[in-house]
């Protein structure tokens, strides 16, 4: 069973979108280390080397993940981790902006996936999945 | 601190004592304004017309619902332009919403987020630094607005904050060591947050005790998602009662909209009932009360048409409930923090409403009455439970109800709480419990609630399971109340 | 015509030899697929999912509320386009507003129309012309659409067009003798639209009898301006009595939002209750009777959000009240004729709250029973007025009670309206009648309106006089229900 | 007391506006001669010269005011009353345009004053007056 990181990154404590992520990467046949809220670039990273996960799936919701996220990618780099896919998804920054540009900037962070506000975690299964080569 | 925690008012002295060291928390809080006497100065030259605690009671009389919407944005001369954009679209009371560093005493990451936020000409903070920002920049929002001011946020230590706001002028302050801590934090404990919360209500006292009215305004929607009536409303009422030992005269009780309109109705009346007889029961009797209701507070529909159709009906039942304010959403809610058009297209739609049914109440009914009943049982029940196991003190009372899971808030991030209840909605969409952990809620309570939702997995031929729980939370934001299985979408 | 007019079905005979004269109205009246024969052929063709009858049936059966928008522009592809909008935003039924010269047979007018606005890119009439496109063009909206078709307009002698359209496959058609004359006619008289609509109705007997559903609704709001529910239920009901005589099987009646929460439940519930009792009593059995709830018809608030507040706020009563669909207003409806897009964002509000709260119903209560019976009360001393005044006939009752101010509708351009009622809301905003004058209520009734006028007045402290019917005319558009003298505002 | 004219033009039977301008104008102690609703330009013309009012106030709601105004002022002329004053107000166009274009379009045909959907009545009053001289 493959290991999946989760939690909600930075000073933010959105805790239903973490449960229900949970709940369904679970069903779906992952082994789901919930680091909950409130959680540092560093809690993520350590949980993966800790479980071996293969994949983050950071969430932000209340609107500073642009500065939760920076150079978490140079962090996993330093842990070893470099090639450690990061997903990140929820409301992940101030306000609405154009999601085409928000992506880039998110990419060019270092994150393999980023998602628009609202998608279902059922919506990013798939990216998983392929992902992971399964 | 030494003294065990207690439901009893902090003397002049503690409070004095403990507030020196408050205000060293952050530079601005050596402030000369926030000298007491000053600050009793300037809130005296603030007007009737800008005071919150004024204003409610005058509403309340007259049975009216007023607007607030939720706003803050890091820069202060931006923040001013977004409030007085919300007052020309009839917001009846601002709010400074906080930003999320500030709500966690990281005030140096907040000055980072307000300069940079200046220097790309985007806002970088969800919110308004109000700390950092300091008395004068707090005066210069409420000078430049003729409404109250209230701050909104979600802070576990709202001491400095409290100090900073009420010394500019800011007649309101929303929270509470339980409204506060448990949907807002990870690993403060509630003995933390309460004493917290005591100092920052002693504050309010100290200002009424020199003629100053200051309302209070526990948060009542907590998680915001699927949260029984019952439980909100208890916490509501703890809150109160912590809030009128410490010398606050004027609250707010708030409820979150739950989708069932008569289970809503019926939450904001016994809100306001139960909260009235349980100050009068300990003997607070000059405490005016009045009642706030969020607009729908869970997950929302992206499409803006159909946000505004959300805020709209939620404006609908909260002018028929009668409750004294109501916090508006935007239709941008689903996405991110509103534009100030957005923001301001929310009260306007919402206001609108409110004004419309102004004269009208939502009729006496055998339905509302049983709901009533229902709420009122179960809130006296939990209520009992918490003073019970704090052997008659409220405030150790409720660190323990938490504790043993006797109180239990869905979906809530803090490790004190049991996270341990599963709600679900039964088969008219009333919030219910599925899974009661150690709730304390009698057998026959929980018989009545096992019934409701038996009811409603048969009609959709399934089990009853988490799914019922998952299904409804992302219900709303699909378009339907209750998150039907298969069979019968 | 020679035979004087009853309320008797016509025969199939004169029914076809009236038919001849219709079909020659107009070059598209020639078209041969207005051949009964072929037209029956092609309505069989018509899936269920696009049979407005068995769609209206369906739903009413599940207590869901449809909605409905407005809508209609002169050409044809543009039209197409509009309607493929509106399904898209979710619309459950779909409308073709017919504009305002095909509502007056001046089909020469409507042919420029169409012309000017293809040359000038903008609508130049008001809705879509549907003689002048023909059955093909009708049948060609059919084909793009995957609801139900309707046909709404406002038309004294829509015979053709009720020909045209129900050959084409569009299987409901909007208006009635009395509610498409009085609220849009000025010197026709109701003798005459009643026996175009005899003729109108005995065409869709006539497709019943050949085993095709098709639905009929009379236009419930009338001049949609403080119309008492009592009046427009009366109206609707002799509509649907008129309708059943000549064979009509699927009959919606309509009612125009007036803004008291509770009279506006009960308004629907006494309307469904009492269509059916009356079809009932005259011996009409196996009629498929559901209700149609317009969002506010009156003067609109020119503000996008405020407007979509109304919108929302509407849908929220038409989904308690469980009426059957429910007509839509768009944010554009104080300005003029919605952009396809305006419409949508009307249409999608309003969807989503009544999905909303489809499990929901308003609760039985003592207020709403009052006014249940209150209304049913005047309902049924205008009926029988009305039946009086007809010695027996109800066709020839409605005639004479309209010229003798039996009946008569508040700000109806007809002249052969009375027009001497003066409406007015009472302190709870119900509409209630200030000046009856020959209006058949009984003394009881009208000391029950004078009361609640005068209550009205008194805390109003002015005087009773039409300036309260102005101002109750003007209220709504400027964010207010019942219309304050300024010692209330 | 001077005469004015009012009226719904066309094949529109919107009645309750023009109802509440007969008030409110006889209220403001003018002889108001309504032709009420489905009037043609005509009616107007020929009720403006049997009471010898200065002033025409044409309101137009449903959507062809356009088309229902377009030559009047010619057959005000015509008829020999080339200097009356003509108002025209309601929804006179289809659907939401530019307002500064339509006013134009209304001049052009010879309007002395054009109104945006929804001004009361009572906020013409004091055009009226000046217009009138008093
Ligand atoms: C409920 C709620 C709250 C509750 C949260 C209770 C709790 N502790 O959980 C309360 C009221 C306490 C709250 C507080 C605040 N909130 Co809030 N909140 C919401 C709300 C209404 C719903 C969130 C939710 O639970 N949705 C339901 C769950 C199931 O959906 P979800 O969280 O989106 O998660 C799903 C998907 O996004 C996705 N997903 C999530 N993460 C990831 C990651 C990956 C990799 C993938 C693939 C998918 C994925 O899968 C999840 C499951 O399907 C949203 C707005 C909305 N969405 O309508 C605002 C919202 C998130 N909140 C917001 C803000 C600003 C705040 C506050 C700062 C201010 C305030 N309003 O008081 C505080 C923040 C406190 C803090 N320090 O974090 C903003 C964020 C703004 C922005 N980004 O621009 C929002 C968007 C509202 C708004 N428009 O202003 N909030
Ligand atoms: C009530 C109403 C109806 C009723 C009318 C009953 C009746 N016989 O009177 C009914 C339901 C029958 C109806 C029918 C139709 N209507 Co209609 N109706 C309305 C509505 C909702 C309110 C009108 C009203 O009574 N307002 C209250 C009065 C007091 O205000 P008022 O009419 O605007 O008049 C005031 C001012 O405008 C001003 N004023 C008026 N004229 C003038 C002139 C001058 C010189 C000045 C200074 C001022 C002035 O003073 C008046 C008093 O304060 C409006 C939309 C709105 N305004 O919200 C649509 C509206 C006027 N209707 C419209 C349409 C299209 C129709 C129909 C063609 C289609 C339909 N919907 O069925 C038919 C038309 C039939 C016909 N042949 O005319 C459109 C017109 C569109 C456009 N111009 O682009 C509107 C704008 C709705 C919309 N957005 O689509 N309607």
């Amino acid at each position: 069973m493959k290991s999946i990181v989760i939690g909600v990154i930075g000073a933010d404590v959105h805790a239903v979108g973490n449960k229900i992520i949970e709940y369904t990467l679970t069903n779906a046949g992952y082994n789901v280390v919930n680091i909950g809220v409130l959680s540092t670039q560093e809690d993520f990273i350590h949980a993966a080397i800790e479980t071996n996960a293969p994949i983050i799936l950071v969430s932000s919701l209340y609107g500073h993940g642009e500065i939760d996220c920076r150079g978490m990618r140079a962090k996993c780099i330093e842990s070893g981790i470099g090639d450690v896919l990061l997903y990140v998804g929820g409301n992940i920054v101030v306000g609405k902006q154009d999601f085409q540009e928000v992506r880039e900037r998110f990419v060019k962070m270092g994150f393999n996936r980023v998602y628009p506000p609202g998608t279902p975690i059922d919506e990013a299964l798939s990216d998983i999945r392929r992902d992971l080569g399964e | 601190m030494t003294t065990p925690l207690r439901n009893r008012k902090m003397s002049l002295e503690d409070f004095l004592e403990e507030r020196k060291q408050v205000l060293s928390g952050w530079k601005t809080g050596s402030d000369p304004d926030l000298d007491l006497d000053r600050a009793v100065a300037y809130l005296r030259t603030v007007p009737d017309s800008k005071n919150f605690a004024k204003k409610l009671a005058a509403a309340k009389a007259d049975g009216r619902t007023l607007v607030q919407p939720r706003a803050g944005v890091p820069v202060l001369e931006e923040h001013i332009k977004l409030l007085r954009h919300l007052q020309a679209s009839g917001a009846d009371f601002v709010p400074t919403t906080i930003d999320s560093y500030t709500r966690q005493n990281r005030y140096v990451e907040a000055e980072n987020g307000i300069k940079e936020s200046a220097e790309q000409h985007r806002a970088m903070l969800n919110g308004f630094p109000a700390v950092n920002h300091g008395v004068a920049g707090c005066r210069a929002v409420l000078e430049a607005i003729d409404v109250p001011v209230q701050a909104r946020h979600g802070t576990p230590d709202a001491r400095l904050l409290a100090e900073i706001i009420h010394a500019a002028g800011w007649t309101s302050n929303e929270g509470g060591g339980i409204s506060y801590n448990i949907p807002y934090a990870k690993s403060v404990s509630l003995e933390t947050t309460i004493r917290n919360w005591q100092y920052v209500d002693r504050l309010v006292g100290y200002y009424e005790d020199h003629g100053i009215s200051i309302n209070r305004e526990p948060f009542g929607p907590l998680t915001g998602t699927l949260v029984p009536p019952s439980i909100s409303n208890t916490v509501a009422i703890c809150e109160a009662l912590l809030a009128a030992e410490q010398g606050v005269k004027n609250i707010t009780v708030g409820y979150g909209m739950g989708g069932n309109v008569i289970q809503d109705v019926a939450a904001i009346r016994t809100l306001l009932k139960q909260t009235e007889q349980y100050l009068h029961k300990y003997g607070y009797r000059d405490i005016v009360v009045t009642t706030v209701f969020h607009q729908w507070m869970g997950g929302f529909p992206a499409d803006e048409a159909e946000a505004t159709g959300l805020i709209a009906m939620s404006s609908t039942v909260a002018a028929l409930s009668k409750a004294t304010k109501m916090i508006t959403k935007s239709p941008h809610e689903s996405i991110g923090i509103p534009t100030a058009e957005a923001n301001g297209l929310g009260v306007k739609a919402s206001k609108f409403v409110c004004t419309l049914l102004k004269d009208q109440v939502f009729p006496d009914c055998s339905a509302l009455n049983k709901e009533m009943a229902q709420i009122e049982r179960e809130v006296d029940c939990l209520m009992t439970a918490v003073l019970v196991v704090g052997e008659g003190d409220l405030a150790v009372g409720v660190v323990r109800a938490f504790e043993q899971g006797l109180l239990d808030v869905p979906f809530a991030p803090s490790k004190f709480n049991a996270g341990k209840i599963l709600p679900a909605r039964d088969n008219d969409g009333c919030i219910r419990i599925l899974e009661f952990g150690n709730l304390g809620f009698s057998e026959e309570i929980k018989q009545f609630h096992r019934g409701k939702i038996a009811e409603r997995a048969a009609y959709e031929k399934r089990p009853i399971s988490f799914q019922l729980t998952i299904d409804d939370v992302n219900a709303v934001s699909r378009g339907q109340l209750i998150g039907r299985g298969k069979e019968k979408r």
